[in-house]
């Protein structure tokens, strides 16, 4: 297995200047890329390299540094070993390329993030909704779009529990404690 | 294969031979109930006398399922928030997650799945009062072992017993950063505990910002009311350990610990400063004098400063603190704990007048005429005597005393046999002390270990040093030699008879058991006493004292409304904390009877 | 004389589909010359909502990703959760987890040999393998408390131990079944129907199978013997002896043998847990669900389940109790559509639900 | 029987009713989860045949519409559909916990919570998931009010329609459906 992942960092690291790896101690390995060289690795992988399966496309929305990130996951039967390309896109505008010519069921991947995360596929070929219909709002899987507020707003909630009681303000109401503002955050 | 394929036709027939076999199928349902698995997750039930209302079942409930709301026939108590879960089968999923993080067990899930209805608003339901018969039902429940609660305390780490007598040195050594948070992610934040403490903390707050690893915020809450947490992080008595949720099942959580650990992050009084940085307001020009820096004189100095108060403490010893000074060792209380926090509280502007004893320095008719108030928190200087033969012979201290000595840096020779009488914490920390003297102690107490009102913590610590422990044991006289030093301790057994009227068992002595036991020494720990002879006689006929303390009204107020009392001296709990909590009340009493007054002229 | 294409809608309310979605056929007489799956019927919004939830809390949703065959979802979540917080799982735990697995495999493949009876109009199987599958449940009630909805594996081990006698139950369940599976060859496998309307259909291109995605039994019925349990072996397959079968021709009848088989594979490996499970813990417990915070990091862990590879990745960001994302790979995300959509061309009508069952599409995984 | 007393039933209604409550034909529409736990309900081991409860293909032959869960709004444009197509007499089951109250699905933007406020239910069946059990008892409970005849949630929805309307069309954003007409 080591001399595995040596020889497979080693090769992508000579063909792609960009790619930063990082080894796990189980059968995995991560690529981070430039968001230009995701479809020439993951080609590279797949043809060079025998990852011919391709696991899963993800998503992760890093709201705070402005980004997304794309994760790439690939299994190859041969070397038992899992492979990560991941890249970093700007959140404002992400445009990622289309890679549903290397694998084809990528396309329905790319339709869901498109749909859920708002990224553009450049040259994605697909009808335009996928899961949800008529949808209106921003892309949902966004972590600024509320889903409790959305849900709260559009649908009706069956009255008659309007009695509840939050248990650490019926305390602080009995014993007259105060608590300040600043350790509110801190309720649970 | 050919059009017709024979076998393939009537291979399937032989399905006929299943034909005239008994079939499975359950012609009952649905007419009767089937009866479920012994493990079926199915309805509610929570047992109401064991609930304590912690709403940790609808903390964890993703879907918003569990509401509390109040109950008829269960009032809140201390521990209990007097609030039941109600479950809304409109959203349950079964999941039983709220069963397994349950603290104390009450609730479980039963075999009950069948409900029925046209009408979709009676799904909301109380379990345990809705369906009593669900006690018989219960098939998915937690046991200490399948709880998702984390019942073990981290342990705090501590010296070795024997290394401990040695030296002065602070016996528990705190927790470190990663100890800390993780104790304090044991904690559930139910808040119950707010309501034992004395003083109201922000408990569960401050707890969570320790567990999500923001020291800085966990000190500024503590501060929010309480000037002496570093203290209360060590030698409080922690009523509010008593009453935790997790307790019911488990090891409380280590509240006084994160106190601690929160409050020696911060390593002086300036970087206190910087971390509360409380607003201190524009002096508003009313004196408040306070007699006694004990934690209630202290509390009400430091929350007055900052309410822009002109506060001066009269202090008749060296050091701030008051007993927790000259009554607490310092191995459990070191100096510079204490020192840190009185840096801090003059800091923010109080004035505190050492070596002043009113009465004497300077009269307490002088302080009532200069200060808008006056706050007396003079706390039980005087020791109960024992009323034994004997107790006047050399070698019978009164165990305030000794500590004062001690912790003056005196030493007190009391030879190799010492003998504590009582069962407080004053006792054991006269044993203890007396041990790391390097004597020999024995503690008589009345009654039993369990009934000793001492911490159970301090108990254990003291025993772990060697200090012998001879429960039910009554003293009835001290011999003394020729040169009238004492020699040794009569005493006699006693049993424990119930109380008639349920209080607790009284002890009894027996006939004829008498034992004697050698001495060099014999310290008395059985209780404090006020002693006011401070006050002139004008004050002593206003002012009402009851029972050895003034009676105060619900802001400390004496019958004299510009003097407020707290402390030992004014309630029964006589503990740092329940001080803390007078001090705190009579701030918000000064505060409310000299500002809304003022405000009231003006309009 | 061409025929013009009719367009024609298969569901998502229609007898023949696999829960609830729809396929879009073009069709020219009864051949299909285009299809279209269309999906999005059953989006809960999974995946938001345990963005919402902490780590403990979004475990109870796991168990309705796929309705069928909910254990392989939450072994794959609380292997991934492991592997990015490093806990370790008791032995007897992971026997344990094995057994249930295979237990919801042998549930799995009975509902299929119902469905695939049923899209024929074969509906004897139906009543008795379903009625059968009531067995595998009973265990799991046993077991877990609930029929369908587990929530028994959860991140640390599993939730409860083995209640009494329960050893017994499966063994007795075991041989039942065993006995009972000679019945349905005789009435599924050896019927001129099925053989007829299975062999030569809804042919998978062997070549391209691992390239398009193609997992689980559709991908061993061509002959390719990849399996993530002998893969990449998890919990304690390693140390269980078992056969991966194959078929060969890649089509509806070769899947079925592929299935046929396996269960009869999964009972032994049943058996051979309540031989070998170990005592011991069964649960290395998890500090406070409220405050419980993972590393910061990502982690994907896959599971073979009865339909294919079924994976899950998770992302913390190191602060929150909330999982940053999480994300599920079903084996249907491909089968349920561009494989279906591929194999559709040229079928007959009335063969889209034959091939649909055959290739284990589960619509609720597709769309969460 | 009293004839002229118009709360009592006629005997004409009676036997209607008993006939209509024998053969509850449930239209074979897995809408959500719930819909894994009528295979098992209608085979051997529970066999809801053998109190005519059977599964009809299509929504004109239809009795009961089973909403098997929670119901996406994509769902439930399509549901509504089925149901207006259904013929009288029909019964609404509502199925699960979802049904009632959002069950687990009470956050979601795609779900909707309460099922009364856009088709009539008739009964609801507590449970995450209900058993076939259940399902059974659900199904027993309304055979009893189809004999009380009080199981008129088509007549309240035809009276109600436009309130039933406003709530459909409010998270149905894109109406393109015919008018109710039957």
């Amino acid at each position: 297995m080591k001399e595995i992942k040596t020889k497979i960092i080693e090769r992508i690291k000579s063909h792609f200047q960009d790619a930063v790896e990082r080894d796990y101690d189980y059968n995995r390995l991560d690529f981070s890329v430039k968001k230009e060289t995701i479809p020439s690795i993951l080609f590279y992988l797949k043809d060079e390299m025998n990852f011919k399966h391709l696991s899963h496309i993800t998503c992760v929305d890093w709201l705070e540094e402005k980004e997304f990130e794309v994760v790439f996951i690939l299994w190859s039967y041969t070397d038992r070993l899992q492979v990560y390309v991941r890249t970093r896109i700007d959140r404002d505008h992400p445009v990622l390329d289309n890679i549903d010519m290397i694998w084809r069921q990528a396309n329905t991947y790319e339709r869901e993030l498109k749909e859920m995360y708002g990224i553009n596929f450049t040259g994605l070929e697909a009808p335009e909704e996928f899961l949800l219909e008529d949808w209106e709002g921003p892309p949902p899987m966004r972590r600024d779009f509320d889903t409790r507020e959305y849900a709260a707003r559009t649908y009706y909630t069956r009255p008659g529990r309007e009695d509840a009681q939050d248990v650490r303000e019926t305390i602080i109401k009995r014993t007259g404690e105060e608590l300040p503002d600043f350790a509110k955050k801190y309720k649970r | 294969m050919s059009f017709f394929d024979l076998k393939g036709t009537l291979k399937p027939l032989t399905a006929l031979k299943q034909f005239g076999r008994k079939p499975h199928t359950l012609k009952d349902v649905p007419y009767v109930t089937r009866e479920a698995a012994d493990r079926y997750r199915g309805f509610h039930y929570n047992d109401l006398e064991q609930c304590i209302g912690c709403g940790n079942c609808a903390t964890i409930c993703q879907n918003q399922a569990i509401d509390m709301v109040p109950v008829e026939g269960i009032e809140g108590k201390k521990g209990d928030s007097g609030l039941r879960p109600r479950v809304d089968n409109g959203r349950c999923c079964w999941c039983g997650l709220c069963v397994d993080v349950c603290p104390t067990g009450s609730l479980s899930l039963t075999k009950d799945y069948l409900y029925v209805s046209e009408d979709p608003n009676s799904f909301l339901w109380m379990p345990g009062v809705d369906n009593p018969q669900g006690k018989e039902r219960i098939s998915f429940f937690s046991t200490e072992e399948t709880s998702l609660n984390d019942f073990a305390r981290i342990p705090m780490p501590e010296l070795e017993g024997m290394e401990r007598v040695k030296s002065f040195a602070e016996v528990v050594l705190g927790y470190n950063e990663e100890q800390a948070r993780a104790e304090a992610s044991r904690c559930i934040s139910c808040g119950l505990c707010t309501e034992a403490c004395p003083e109201h903390m922000h408990i569960p707050e401050y707890i969570n910002a320790i567990a999500r690893a923001n020291d800085a915020d966990a000190v500024r809450i503590i501060y929010d009311n309480n000037p002496l947490p570093e203290m209360c992080g060590k030698v409080c008595t922690r009523r509010c350990e008593d009453v935790c949720a997790i307790a019911h099942r488990g090891e409380p959580i280590a509240i006084r610990w994160l106190k601690r650990y929160a409050t020696e992050t911060v390593d002086n009084a300036d970087l206190i400063k910087e971390i509360v940085n409380p607003e201190i307001k524009e002096p508003n020009g009313f004196k408040v004098g306070i007699v006694g820096a004990g934690p209630s004189g202290l509390t009400v100095a430091y929350y007055l400063a900052l309410r822009g108060f002109d506060c001066t403490i009269y202090e008749a010893h060296a050091k701030a603190g008051g007993m927790t000074m000259y009554g607490i060792p310092k191995y459990r209380f070191p100096e510079e704990s204490l020192d840190k926090q009185i840096e801090y509280i003059e800091k923010v502007g109080v004035k505190i007048n050492f070596n002043t004893k009113v009465g004497k320095d300077i009269s307490f008719r002088e302080i009532y005429d200069t200060h808008d108030a006056v706050f007396v928190g003079v706390g039980f200087p005087k020791p109960w005597t024992l009323g034994v033969e004997g107790e006047n012979l050399k070698g019978s201290i009164q165990a305030v005393n000794f500590l004062y000595e001690i912790n003056n840096g005196k030493r007190v020779d009391l030879g190799d046999k010492v003998i504590v009488i009582g069962g407080g914490n004053v006792a054991i920390d006269a044993a203890r002390v007396s041990r790391r003297l390097g004597a020999d102690v024995t503690i008589l107490y009345r009654r039993r270990v369990q009934d000793m009102p001492a911490d159970w913590e301090e108990i254990e610590g003291a025993e772990e040093e060697g200090v012998h422990i001879v429960p039910q044991a009554i003293p009835v006289k001290f011999h003394g030699d020729e040169k009238g030093h004492v020699i040794s301790v009569e005493y006699v057994m006693a049993e424990m008879v119930p109380d008639e009227r349920g209080g607790r068992p009284k002890p009894v002595p027996i006939e004829g058991s008498n034992k004697t036991i050698e001495a060099t020494a014999v310290l008395g720990a059985i209780g404090q006493q006020g002693d006011y002879s401070f006050l002139e006689e004008e004050f002593a006929e206003k002012i009402k004292i009851e029972r050895g303390r003034f009676v105060v009204n619900e802001i400390q107020q004496t019958s004299d409304p510009k003097i407020f009392a707290g402390g030992d001296a004014a309630n029964r709990t006589a503990d740092a904390i329940s001080a803390i909590a007078d001090g705190y009340r009579a701030v918000k009493g000064i505060e409310a009877m000299l500002v809304k007054k003022d405000e009231g002229n003006v309009d | 004389m061409r025929e013009k294409a009719t367009t024609l809608y298969f569901g998502p309310q229609h007898p023949g589909i696999t829960g609830n979605m729809m396929v879009r056929l073009k069709v020219e007489g009864d051949t299909i010359v285009k299809a279209t799956a269309e999906v999005g019927y059953l989006h809960r919004a999974f995946e938001k909502l345990m963005e919402e939830r902490n780590w403990l809390q979004s475990f109870t949703l796991l168990c309705r990703f796929c309705v069928p065959e909910p254990d392989p979802v939450e072994e794959s979540y609380a292997r991934a959760v492991e592997m990015l917080e490093g806990r370790e799982v008791p032995e007897r735990a992971k026997y344990i987890r094995v057994m249930v697995l295979e237990l919801a495999r042998i549930g799995a493949f009975l509902f299929w040999y119902g469905a695939q009876a049923s899209s024929l109009g074969l509906h004897t199987v139906g009543q008795w393998s379903i009625g059968d599958r009531n067995y595998v449940l009973d265990l799991f009630e046993a077991l877990t408390g609930a029929r369908i909805y587990h929530m028994y594996i959860w991140p640390g081990g599993v939730r409860r131990d083995f209640p009494e006698g329960f050893e017994e139950q499966v063994i007795k369940t075991m041989d039942y079944l065993e006995k009972r599976l000679n019945d349905y060859d005789d009435l599924l496998f050896e019927s001129a129907i099925f053989q007829k309307r299975a062999k030569g259909i809804g042919i998978i291109n062997k070549e391209k199978a691992i390239e398009w995605g193609v997992v689980g039994p559709p991908l061993r019925g061509c002959g390719i013997r990849h399996d993530m349990r002998i893969d990449d072996p998890y919990e304690v397959y390693d140390k269980l002896d078992f056969i991966v079968p194959t078929g060969e021709n890649g089509d509806i009848w070769s899947r079925a043998q592929v299935r046929r088989q396996e269960i009869r594979q999964s009972i032994r490996i049943v058996r051979q847990v309540i031989d070998k499970i170990p005592k011991g813990e069964y649960y290395n417990k998890i500090p406070n669900p409220q405050k419980w915070t993972l590393p910061k990091g990502d982690a994907y862990a896959h599971t073979e389940a009865a339909r294919g590879e079924v994976g899950f990745f998770v992302a913390s960001d190191g602060v929150s109790t909330h999982p940053r994302r999480a994300h599920e790979r079903g084996a249907a995300y491909v089968h349920a559509i561009t494989l279906l959509e591929d194999l559709l061309v040229g079928a007959n009508i009335a063969d889209v639900s034959e091939i649909m069952f055959s290739l284990g599409t589960c619509p609720p995984e597709v769309e969460r | 029987m009293v004839f002229n007393d118009k709360n009592s039933q006629k005997i004409v209604d009676i036997i209607e009713n008993y006939a209509r409550k024998s053969s509850l034909w449930i239209l074979a529409y897995g809408t959500g989860c719930g819909a894994i736990e009528l295979p098992p309900t209608v085979t051997s081991r529970y066999d809801s045949e053998r109190l005519g409860i059977h599964f009809g293909a299509t929504p004109r032959q239809a009795d009961v519409l089973l909403i098997t869960g929670y119901l996406t709004t994509k769902t439930l444009k399509r549901v509504i559909r089925v149901y207006e197509q259904m013929q009288d007499p029909k019964y609404v089951i509502g199925f699960g916990s979802c049904t009632i109250n959002g069950g687990m699905y009470w956050d979601s933007y795609n779900t909707i919570n309460a099922l009364d406020r856009y088709l009539p239910v008739d009964v609801y069946i507590n449970g995450c998931m209900p058993r076939p059990e259940a399902v059974l008892a659900g199904f027993a409970k309304l055979q009893k009010l189809i004999q009380a005849g009080k199981a008129d949630g088509a007549n309240k929805y035809k009276e109600n329609l436009d309130w039933y309307r406003t709530n459909q069309k409010k998270v149905i954003p894109n109406w393109r459906m015919p008018e109710y007409n039957w």
